[in-house]
């Protein structure tokens, strides 16, 4: 049975043919590998295929999403199971849901710029997030109404934690 | 005689300059933020004191609380680090009302090197060169006649200016005027006030500075020159030394001014005097740094000194035992600055929890850091996760070796700039040494391409997660205890237990 | 020009040649047994081959595996680090014929000193001094001329001895000729064979070495000595560089005795002379190592080369670079090997899991490991994990640097020989430079001489313990899924899930 | 209420007083301290007390019990909880139980000089483990006789299996 792995931008077709101990001979994409795969520490695999010596750290982020980097790149899997295409499936396919503003990187509320029931011209600033000593301001891209305000200045916050809902 | 230091610092200068004291016999004193309880400095020192909210204007840069810890813990001396109250002439003011040896140079010093007017004038009158400049005009023909004294290119400045605002470079005699008027125009209606005045463009700047060490006797030495022109955003990245530029007589002139300029304020302690080089090797004084520096460890590596075990032995008052005619530069030292922030994402900080952290180790590779595993790098403070530091016999070495721990060196949980520094290792202006202030700027192009697409790579990516991702699930529902038999839910316990282990 | 190579070696070396083939630009390939698919040295690499079982009988001891290795993956050379094959003449000739260049000396080089009777030959030729003794004798009243011609005191050794049997120490001449009378009395019952030889017995014994690179065209240096004489049970743990015992014109002329006994057997690549020496600073060739030494590190950094690298340059042909007059020795290193074994229990072998470890860093701290945390220390090699190498200005600053490193040096799961090395930097007789390779012995008492007990530490021990048990206890009821409703369910899923991250 | 917690040879009454976050008030044998306990790694312990910062490193052995290292010492602790106390009590107080050779060293059993029904002399050698290059020889104390031989020469023995079962 194969199964589909988002990577970056690419869905590869995956599938295991054999596997036993630590020899794995696996397809993707229709090209066969016979790879032997080791997790050596937390969240660390040595994989040596065709005698190559590859490590690969990667972080499993949540649900079946993967972040991972080997030496010279890194990269963002999902892989999406069954289970994973039944929950798309059933996700309407809503572009007008209410837009979140959020930042990426976890830090401090600075500054709130509005409030609720404003309406804010697209590239205003909305609020400013200051994680070790640089501050980030983040915009509105278009023209938008602030519905509600999830966090007070001198809030810490996580990365992307809703911060602002806009309409 | 010093027996016990209080840092009042974090991250890795603090266990820096701990590791020194416990090599001395000195018993070190952390202080610690509602932040810090967790970190390395804590965990590292003989003893620990709280100080208050982890935002640093309600901890480290409290000088009562500082003060307090001091006199609680009973300690002789205090070092600053670097940042933080290093360069607070009150903090060293302070301590020495309290009777506590402040590990840097007197508040008279700091203070004097601090504002950038006074040191210029201090330093004019020690004969050291600095960035010729005019002095305060509102006339046109002065500043004109000024210009063509300093010599084009000048930058025509307001002097209430900032943020680029009323500022002019003019490189052609025709332009002055114009450019002139222009200036005064805009720093009228920017700040009401139309006085500029005219100082020397350096064209390819670059950022040397020489370490000095001074005794409380009058001696000063310096330990040669470090080449700090890899900057981003006036932040220095990349630091080497000796720098590629320099030659044996432009070295020994400008040791000679910074050991002046030292005298100039009775300088004792380390401290630094950075100047700003032209391609041709002119140079000129830019200020001086009273304190110890982020890269003073290549000045260590090739010069052979503890700049820390010198900074106490000259508090405790001892005379310099280094003489000028017996130092010497040997090889080459490169570091490296570490910061978790994201390169990919135009070097936003990137704080969180250390999932997974490989160091580099081996022949010529010094690293200073401060995490660990498990360790949450705080929102609080400055991104600088760890400095890296190679020796080796020549640059070209230095450069491999940098590169050979640069690629050995993991971290997962946070990004970090490492990819980022492998890119300048490979730079053709940097491996060349060509390189002044503009490097990253210049070569922003090849620093950002990103590497090669492999698919191959990428394959073997999708098979660690995919293996990872069908174990995870096997173990889930081995370990599902849905618990209807005694026996399962045995099993369950036993595992829950062995995971925890 | 060598672009790829194997080494057929492991652990520590293993890693710390690949480090100086990357700086190289040389693509590294690592052979495996069963027990080391998930060491270090195979995740170092750029290749990995697969070897045979976990015994090195049948795995890094075979030459047809390495050889095969190396010729699927087209290697130009092999490095066979120390032990395992690296002394092997065959191995060394097998490799010739295969067109692949060993990374050592000739198999010639090899045959010639890894004898005994033949080196000691070959050094008498040479004009290097060794210990006095004699051809082998029957007659008893030759013996006692002989013993009298070399000077009490001296051993009388069985010629088929072994085990200390048919063995006597002769201090006194009229013990002389009633020792030569038991002795081989003795040698006679044990070995049915009372042939015996004499030997000049060194008192206070001192183990030096010297480090010499030799080149394919002739030239042969030294790179000064090693101090080696702190040992248990003939084996190593501590050496340092310069020895303390050393002067200049001693230093010369064993350092001229090393090259002259290198260029005896055309040497070529890094090797060592070993040398006893006497307190009076007589010095006798003792053996040489014709490959990399353990112990190579504190020379790589007191004389600032790096061995590997000059090996490689060597095999590739090149003329030596480094010249005899331009090589000084700066500072002081020493270097701790870290065993897992239990300094407590008569330094039983310790294998098992690495549970959590903390490398020292910082300032003059060089650290050559390749063990990480969950990895299973296996029982079929050597107990070595790693060598923390310092290096300081002078003796006295390198051991309070080595001991604040011991300190911070942390691995729990297996015993380790940490503690027993931090005891010997605090040992007066080695404090103060004087010992000899009776030394771990004569100190026994103060080695093996508990801590004193602090009742305080005791109670924070237990502090540490019960909380853990207090946390681990809520955890698990936390997490006992019985399992009746479906939210408790679901939270144990998570629980799980989370536990895995 | 109190735990006994066995250190080493000693016995000490232990009794959490207050807990608050990583704030421990704590009385052991009586004397009470307050102490700032952070677990900052997996099995490594932050402890401050009057604010001396100590290191703990610990690992889970089996049931209740610890191997513990302080910087200057090894122990080995025991928490004699109610449970533990309980099954102490029901263990039969029988001296006379059948003696187990094992060795303390993980490793590979090189030679087994001895078989089942043997009669061996005080000091004989029973078996031979290798580890790391490195052969121990365990022996009898008195004189006995085997009764059963659990592993055979060339196996793989963990630290204290069974090896030789006498009496």
């Amino acid at each position: 049975m194969s199964t589909e792995i988002k990577i970056n931008d690419r869905t590869a077709l995956v599938e295991i043919l054999s596997r036993e101990g630590n020899k794995v001979r696996i397809s993707i994409d229709g090209k066969q590998y016979d790879a032997d795969v080791v997790m050596v520490e937390k969240g660390v695999y040595s994989i040596l295929l065709d005698n190559r010596s590859h490590n690969i750290e990667l972080i499993h982020t949540e649900n079946k999403n993967y972040k991972l980097n080997t030496y010279s790149k890194s990269y963002d899997i999902e892989i999406i199971d069954a289970e994973t295409k039944y929950l798309k499936s059933r996700r309407r396919d809503d572009s007008q849901e209410e837009a979140v503003i959020s930042s990426p990187m976890p830090g401090k509320v600075v500054k709130i710029l509005v409030k609720v029931g404003d309406q804010v011209k697209a590239g205003d600033t909305v609020v400013i997030v200051s994680a070790m000593k640089m501050e980030s301001e983040y915009k509105v891209k278009k023209d938008r109404i602030i519905k509600d305000i999830k966090v007070k200045e001198g809030d810490t916050i996580k990365a992307n934690q809703p911060l602002v809902i806009i309409e | 005689m010093i027996k016990k230091v209080l840092v009042a610092n974090r991250g890795e200068i603090a266990i820096r300059v701990m590791r020194s004291c416990r090599e001395m016999g000195i018993t070190s004193v952390a202080v610690f933020s509602e932040a810090d309880r967790a970190a390395m400095h804590v965990r590292y020192a003989d003893e620990a004191y709280f100080i208050g909210p982890s935002p640093s204007s309600e901890s480290y840069l409290v000088v009562d609380k500082i003060i307090d810890a001091a006199k609680q813990s009973g300690v002789d001396a205090i070092h600053p680090g670097y940042g933080f109250l290093s360069e607070n002439a009150d903090f060293a003011e302070r301590c020495k009302k309290e009777g506590i040896i402040f590990i840097g140079p007197s508040s008279y010093a700091i203070k004097t090197m601090g504002d950038k007017l006074t040191a210029r004038k201090t330093m004019v009158n020690a004969g050291v060169p600095v960035v010729p400049g005019s002095d305060l005009v509102t006339d046109e023909k002065d500043a004109v006649k000024k210009a063509k004294e300093i010599g084009l290119p000048v930058m025509v400045k307001a002097s209430a200016g900032g943020g680029g605002k009323g500022m002019r470079l003019v490189n052609k005699e025709k332009d002055l005027v114009s450019s002139i008027r222009a200036a005064k125009s805009e720093a009228k209606a920017s700040f009401g006030d139309d006085t500029i005045y005219i100082e020397k463009y350096i064209e390819s700047p670059h950022h040397i500075e020489f370490q000095i060490l001074g005794d409380h006797h009058g001696n000063v030495i310096h330990l040669f020159e470090r080449e700090c022109s890899v900057q981003r955003r006036h932040q220095k990245v990349v630091e080497e030394t000796p720098s590629p530029l320099m030659n044996p007589e432009i070295r020994e002139e400008m040791g000679n001014f910074a050991v002046a300029a030292a005298k100039a304020v009775n300088y004792s302690g380390a401290g630094t005097i950075e100047f700003i080089v032209d391609d041709k090797l002119n140079y000129y004084f830019l200020e001086m740094n009273t304190r110890l520096q982020v890269e003073h460890p290549i000045t260590e590596r090739v010069v052979g000194v503890d700049l820390v075990k010198e900074q106490i032995n000259i508090a405790n008052g001892f005379e310099l035992e280094l003489k000028q005619d017996e130092l010497h530069q040997y090889g080459h030292a490169i570091e490296c600055r570490i910061y978790a922030e994201d390169p990919e994402e135009n070097f936003m900080p990137s704080p969180g929890v250390i999932r997974h952290i490989t160091e580099p180790l081996g022949l010529g590779v010094r690293h200073d850091g401060y995490v660990y595993e498990g360790y949450e790098i705080p929102i609080h403070y400055d991104p600088m996760i760890s400095k890296l530091v190679v020796w080796a016999k020549t640059r070209q070495e230095a450069i491999a070796r940098m590169k050979r721990a640069l690629y050995a060196y993991k971290i997962t949980g946070v990004k970090t700039s490492i990819p980022f520094l492998e890119r300048i290792m490979e730079t053709p202006d940097f491996v060349k040494g060509k390189y002044n202030t503009h490097f990253i700027e210049k070569n922003s192009d090849f620093l950002m391409f990103p590497k090669k697409h492999d698919k191959k790579i990428e394959d073997v990516a999708i098979i660690a997660a995919y293996i990872d991702y069908l174990d995870s699930l096997e173990d889930l529902q081995a370990s599902v205890c849905a618990g209807n038999g005694k026996n399962n839910w045995k099993n369950c316990q036993r595992r829950l237990s062995f995971n925890r282990l």
